[in-house]
């Protein structure tokens, strides 16, 4: 589904300083596969996003998306930003059409599933509000449902839980879980909580401070489905446990 | 209905008082500087004389030829200066050709070019309506350019994200956030517009606004000029509570600095 | 001493000025001991503006207008001479069957504006010969280029302009024939005027003003040749712009006729020694049709619009006319 | 610095031709359709009345004339435009208030108040520089209004939530997110004070360009004319350059939409 | 130090409808206590919040501060936003300097402690960088820094940490921790990690869903310092598990 070999990243501050976000980064998705990216803040994990999105230019490498070379966006991505980034002119529910306006879709039949997303994320009674009359967590939650109207194959999503609480969030672990299960999309999910990238993943990719390279590449051997039992699994936390020891080996503040 | 109604007045209560106070220092320093009329006239005599304009059934053809000449000029230049602006704004390589000559054009005053206009369009309305449009144009454009630029890179990333092309960029993002622009050039083009329309007449009319300060002027009426002055001061600002009211309806999303509030 | 204001009813200065440029060039009034700053402004409206809202001293510019000023506006304005005399003509094409008040009856008629001094001009016209105003259409066709243009491509049959744009109709290549109506020769046009204070005050500093315009006014009647030459020598940048120095000479020449031929004409509304000044009978002519043209209510009584500085008109005229001429004959450059 | 140099040299190559193209189409059609030179003359024309100009001194004398009354009228119609649009962009009284009294003002054509302008200013350049100063007012007015009212709320809110006073909250941010619609403004300032200048010195003047246009009308020297607006729009476009590569460096945070990347 | 009494807000939205956000709430903070507030997303935190910081209008109720009526924004506050709110004309240092240039502090010292304050974040690399040139996570710190320069009183802070990873929330928590009590701040930390409002807090308080009211109010009773260890306390177990329960019964989705 997704192959990338030899991607670097080097961005060009004002004052002419240079920045390497990515290097050396080679990476294998299969189809269906659910990934987890974790890494430190500011390691590239939104850098590589957004470059797998079409929209930021990458330094070096080749990338390939469904057999093809990456060029630009491709309609097959949904994705979910770490900002919101809604239209404030729009109202919740056209925000979330916005995908399929653009790719012309049927949008009576994007109606419909809209307002299907809108009450799996608990925003029924707020289709028709506007971006500012929501919290920032809500804000979120439209910004989800929009990178689903388009039913992609590939689901490329940045932190899309940050600012849910803790319960909001399981609901949505759940759901995303179902969603993947049932449509056999393919998932790369950015999260900084490790239990969630295990919990959710077949594989967990974890990355270096900056510049960010893959320093592991954990496949969960968890059974499915999983329920919330599955963060007493005793494998589970060594999954974990795993994880956490790679932050703290490389230089992040041991606690 | 009744909120919103109440604080209305206040306002209208507020602009009348400050209408009086401005009449009233005007009508003061002209008796007390004993400023000649025909240099200044006194606010009394501007109103005898526009009392007497409003009198007369010709008075409103041309009102009507001016204000046509007006809307005119207003709708031809707002129009392409929009459009041109848009083409300017989404195209850099555009920008870098065409704004120069824009600028070039533009900086030519119109009455230098007058007669040639003239010459092209006719002794009549025609050639008014493209002399006010030629003055329109250009903060048009400059609004429309940079009101395009103005949408921030992260929605265009995300749309372009989302595969949309150029041109629902353009509709879906860039011309929302150009709208405040345009509409702040559209309060500059009601000012360039009558300006225009006036100038136009200036170089030779038939009839129109311009042309009766010229009459009165030619008959050492200056009263009559400022009333006709007065008169297209009044089309002026019923323009601008027009394009204020489509802009606050159209333009609704954008949340503007907060009273300070005392809770 | 501050130098004393002349405000000229023009936007531009050019040779077709010679009565306020020549002085300077000549040392006229620097000889007289007074220094005068010449400035231009719009139209005689904007001028008298300026004169009664003290940013000027004297104000040269159309005579009816200063009586229009007088008469519906009360201004302390005060008439101390009449330089032109009225200078309007029809311009029609070569062998037009165009050649009175009648003929023009269902006629397009391009004028500078509708609200400039040829439209009272042409009512009176009209109506004195019988033919009803209504019957002519006049277009405002403004100045230079579009006049011009409008002529020769037929849009209008007939133009009616001054003296020196006539003559500028003909420098821009276009050939025409003209008339102008007998009568209009009794109205005094470009004058020079003050403000009743000012008059009161400064008498002398007027008188000396007004000499050295006369002087001028002599020095090109005479020579036009020199008085171009010494216009281009003083003000480079307002001379003609032919395609060689003969063309421009001939055009400047051209306009400089048109404005003398005023000039002289304007001797006639006295005689030679009163020259600047207008007979009781003129001023009684010129009255007449103001008001019948609705431009003033009721006539004006001499003393209330002339200048009553005694002798003044002998006064200004009061130079050795011999030096000048002999000065002009010589155009020492 | 190689790079830019480079895309420098390919735009000013782009410039050319298109400004070759211009002239060559103009020069065919005044050929061909046989227009008289007295409506449109020849690029060619021009180009020798231009030569015969910029050889004499004088014309220096004329052009410093009149670019000091642009700048002048540029400068201070600018400040002034700034200073009441920050008044009224902070407070929505004032706005109520003084904007209607602004519009009405500024409809007032200025070449029908140009006399009592002379009367205060007097004849020189001074009375040029307030023409150019009242037209160009109102653009950088209205540009400053909507520019203030352009800031986020959840930027002042961040701000008085640290007890930033209103000048504060003025200077921190909303200043700021204003200085795009100023530049806008400039730009189009640039424009009009062009225009005032010359109007200014149509009301009657002693020197500058607009001065020499009229010289030049009256003598059926068209071209000359014409050669003299092109000196006009040169001024023009320089003062643009100076105004778009200030803008560029003051404002340097504002991100605008990205070229459409191919990777 | 803050007492709030019958405070309720309602927000008129466009199309006229009414969202009551906070209802019926009261509630009591001593000086130098460490409270947090959970809640589900869209109870009214980031409401209160702003209310608490002097910058939204309340519709009814009282507000005691510090001994006085709270009528606007107070010195004695620092804020940490939902969103990161950076002016994008300033650089990082420039960024967290803006509330000591507000308060006409001293701009020497204030700048010393925002280099130390850059470097306890890990910014250190970046503090000449622009907020653009910085990633979700690094603008969370960003602001962190700026609420912290004029060595506020009161800390109120909405979810300062959620868009960082595991490790770096960590390393967070421990130096607010520190913070807190080496200069007696009170502090009012909005969170969605149930685990860091029992691990930071003395008290915990649970807001009901829209429209946001208290519905318990847990005094933690563990003993301080608190170290990572403390996460297998089974005393820190029972409250995260009484807490949890508020969220299941109240409505949101069992997972
Ligand atoms: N536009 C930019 N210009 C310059 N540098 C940038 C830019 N965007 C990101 N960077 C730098 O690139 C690095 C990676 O940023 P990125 O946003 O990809 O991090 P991240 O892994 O998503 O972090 P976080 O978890 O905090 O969101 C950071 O060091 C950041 O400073
Ligand atoms: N400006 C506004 N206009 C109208 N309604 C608003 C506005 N701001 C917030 N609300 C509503 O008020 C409620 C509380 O919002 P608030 O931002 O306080 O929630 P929150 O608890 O901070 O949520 P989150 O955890 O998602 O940030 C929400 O239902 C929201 O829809
Ligand atoms: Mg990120
Ligand atoms: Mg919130």
């Amino acid at each position: 589904m997704l192959s990338i070999s030899g991607l670097s990243k080097t961005y060009e501050a004002r004052g002419g300083g240079k920045t390497l976000a990515l290097t050396e980064l080679d990476l294998m998705v299969r189809r269906s596969e659910f990934i987890s990216v974790v890494g430190p803040s500011g390691c590239g994990k939104s850098t590589l996003l957004k470059i797998l999105a079409g929209i930021l230019p990458r330094s070096t490498g080749e990338i390939e998306l469904a057999g093809e070379l990456l060029t630009g966006p491709s309609r097959h991505i949904g994705l979910v930003f770490q900002a919101p980034l809604l239209l404030p002119w729009l109202t919740v529910k056209e925000n979330i059409l916005v995908p399929a306006k653009i790719q012309r879709l049927d949008l009576v039949a994007a109606a419909k599933r809209a307002d299907e997303l809108i009450e799996m994320v608990g925003l029924g009674a707020f289709a028709r509000s506007y971006p500012k009359e929501l919290s920032g967590g809500m804000q979120q939650r439209v910004g989800i449902c929009r990178a689903l109207i388009h039913d992609p194959d590939f689901l490329l999503m940045d932190e899309p839980f940050g600012a849910l609480d803790a319960m909001t969030r399981e609901t949505m672990n759940a759901e995303l879980q179902r969603i993947w299960s049932l449509s056999g999309k393919t998932v790369m999910l950015i999260t900084h909580s490790i239990p969630e990238a295990v919990y959710l993943a077949d594989r967990v990719i974890v990355m270096t401070p900056r510049p960010g390279r893959i320093v592991d590449d954990i496949a969960i051997d968890l059974p499915r489905p999983r329920d919330l039992a599955m963060h007493s699994n005793p494998q589970f936390g060594e999954y974990v446990m795993r994880i956490r020891r790679h932050f703290n080996s490389e230089g992040s503040l041991d606690a | 209905m009744t909120r919103p109604s109440t604080k209305h007045l206040a306002a209208a209560a507020q602009q009348i008082a400050l209408l009086a106070v401005v009449l009233g220092v005007w009508e003061a320093s002209v008796r007390i500087f004993d400023v000649p009329a025909i240099v200044l006239p006194s606010p009394i005599s501007i109103f005898e004389q526009l009392v007497k304009l409003l009198g007369s059934a010709l008075f409103y053809r041309h009102i009507w030829v001016t204000l046509s000449e007006i809307l005119g000029g207003f709708v031809l230049g707002s129009a392409a200066g929009i459009l041109l602006g848009t083409a300017i704004g989404l195209s850099r390589v555009l920008a870098r050709l065409l704004f120069p000559y824009v600028i070039a054009f533009e900086t030519m005053p119109k009455v230098a070019i007058a007669p040639i206009i003239v010459i092209w369009a006719g002794y009549g309305t025609g050639s008014k309506v493209i002399i006010a449009a030629l003055i329109v144009f250009f903060p048009l454009l400059a609004n429309t350019v940079m009101g395009l630029r103005s949408a921030p890179r992260e929605e265009i990333e995300m749309l372009r994200a989302f595969t949309a092309t150029r041109w629902q960029i353009f509709r879906m993002a860039q011309l929302k956030h150009a709208l405040p622009h345009i509409f702040t050039g559209l309060d500059i083009a009601i000012v360039l517009s009558v300006i225009g329309a006036i100038v136009g007449e200036f170089v030779g009319a038939k009839a129109g606004l311009g042309y009766l300060i010229l009459q009165n002027n030619f008959n050492f009426n200056i009263a009559g000029s400022f009333a006709v002055l007065f008169v297209l001061s009044g089309i002026g600002i019923v323009l601008h509570w027009i394009v204020s009211a489509v802009h606050e309806r159209v333009v609704f999303w954008v949340d503007s600095a907060p009273a300070l509030s005392r809770n | 001493d501050d130098p004393v204001r002349l405000v000229v009813g023009t936007s531009t200065l050019n040779v077709a000025y010679p009565i306020v440029t020549l002085p300077q060039s000549l040392g006229y009034w620097s000889d007289e001991g007074i220094d005068v700053e010449v400035l231009t402004s719009g139209g005689t409206l904007q001028a008298v503006q300026l004169l009664v809202g003290g940013g000027a001293d004297f104000v040269e510019g159309n005579v009816s207008a200063f009586l229009q000023g007088i008469s519906q506006n009360q201004l302390p304005l005060r008439v101390l001479a009449a330089h032109g005399n009225t200078d309007w003509r029809f311009v029609v094409p070569k062998g037009s069957d165009i050649t009175d008040a009648k003929s023009l009856a269902g006629k397009r008629l391009g004028m500078v504006s509708l609200s400039s001094g040829g439209m009272p001009l042409l009512k009176s016209y009209l109506t004195g010969q019988g033919v009803d105003p209504e019957s002519v259409e006049v277009v405002p066709v403004g100045f230079g280029a579009a006049p011009v243009e409008a002529f020769r491509r037929g849009e209008v049959d007939a133009l009616l302009y001054w003296g020196s744009a006539v003559a500028g109709f003909a420098n821009a290549g276009l050939t025409f024939d003209s008339f102008a109506p007998k009568e209009w020769q009794a109205y005094p046009d470009y004058s020079l005027a003050t403000t009743n204070a000012f008059a009161a005050e400064r008498p002398e500093v007027a008188v000396k003003l007004a000499r050295g315009m006369m002087k001028a006014s002599l020095f090109a009647r005479t020579n036009p040749d020199c008085a171009v030459e010494l216009f281009w020598r003083d003000h480079p940048d307002a001379k003609s712009q032919g395609p060689d120095e003969a063309t421009s000479k001939a055009w400047d020449l051209n306009l400089l006729a048109a404005q003398t031929e005023t000039y002289t004409s304007a001797i006639g509304l006295y005689d030679e020694e009163h020259a600047g000044g207008v007979t009781s009978e003129n001023w009684e002519k010129m009255q007449d049709y103001l008001q019948a043209n609705g431009l003033i209510a009721d006539k004006i009584p001499e003393p209330d619009f002339l200048v009553q500085i005694p002798d003044f008109i002998s006064q200004i005229n009061d130079f050795d006319k011999a030096a000048v001429i002999a000065q002009a004959k010589e155009c020492k450059l």
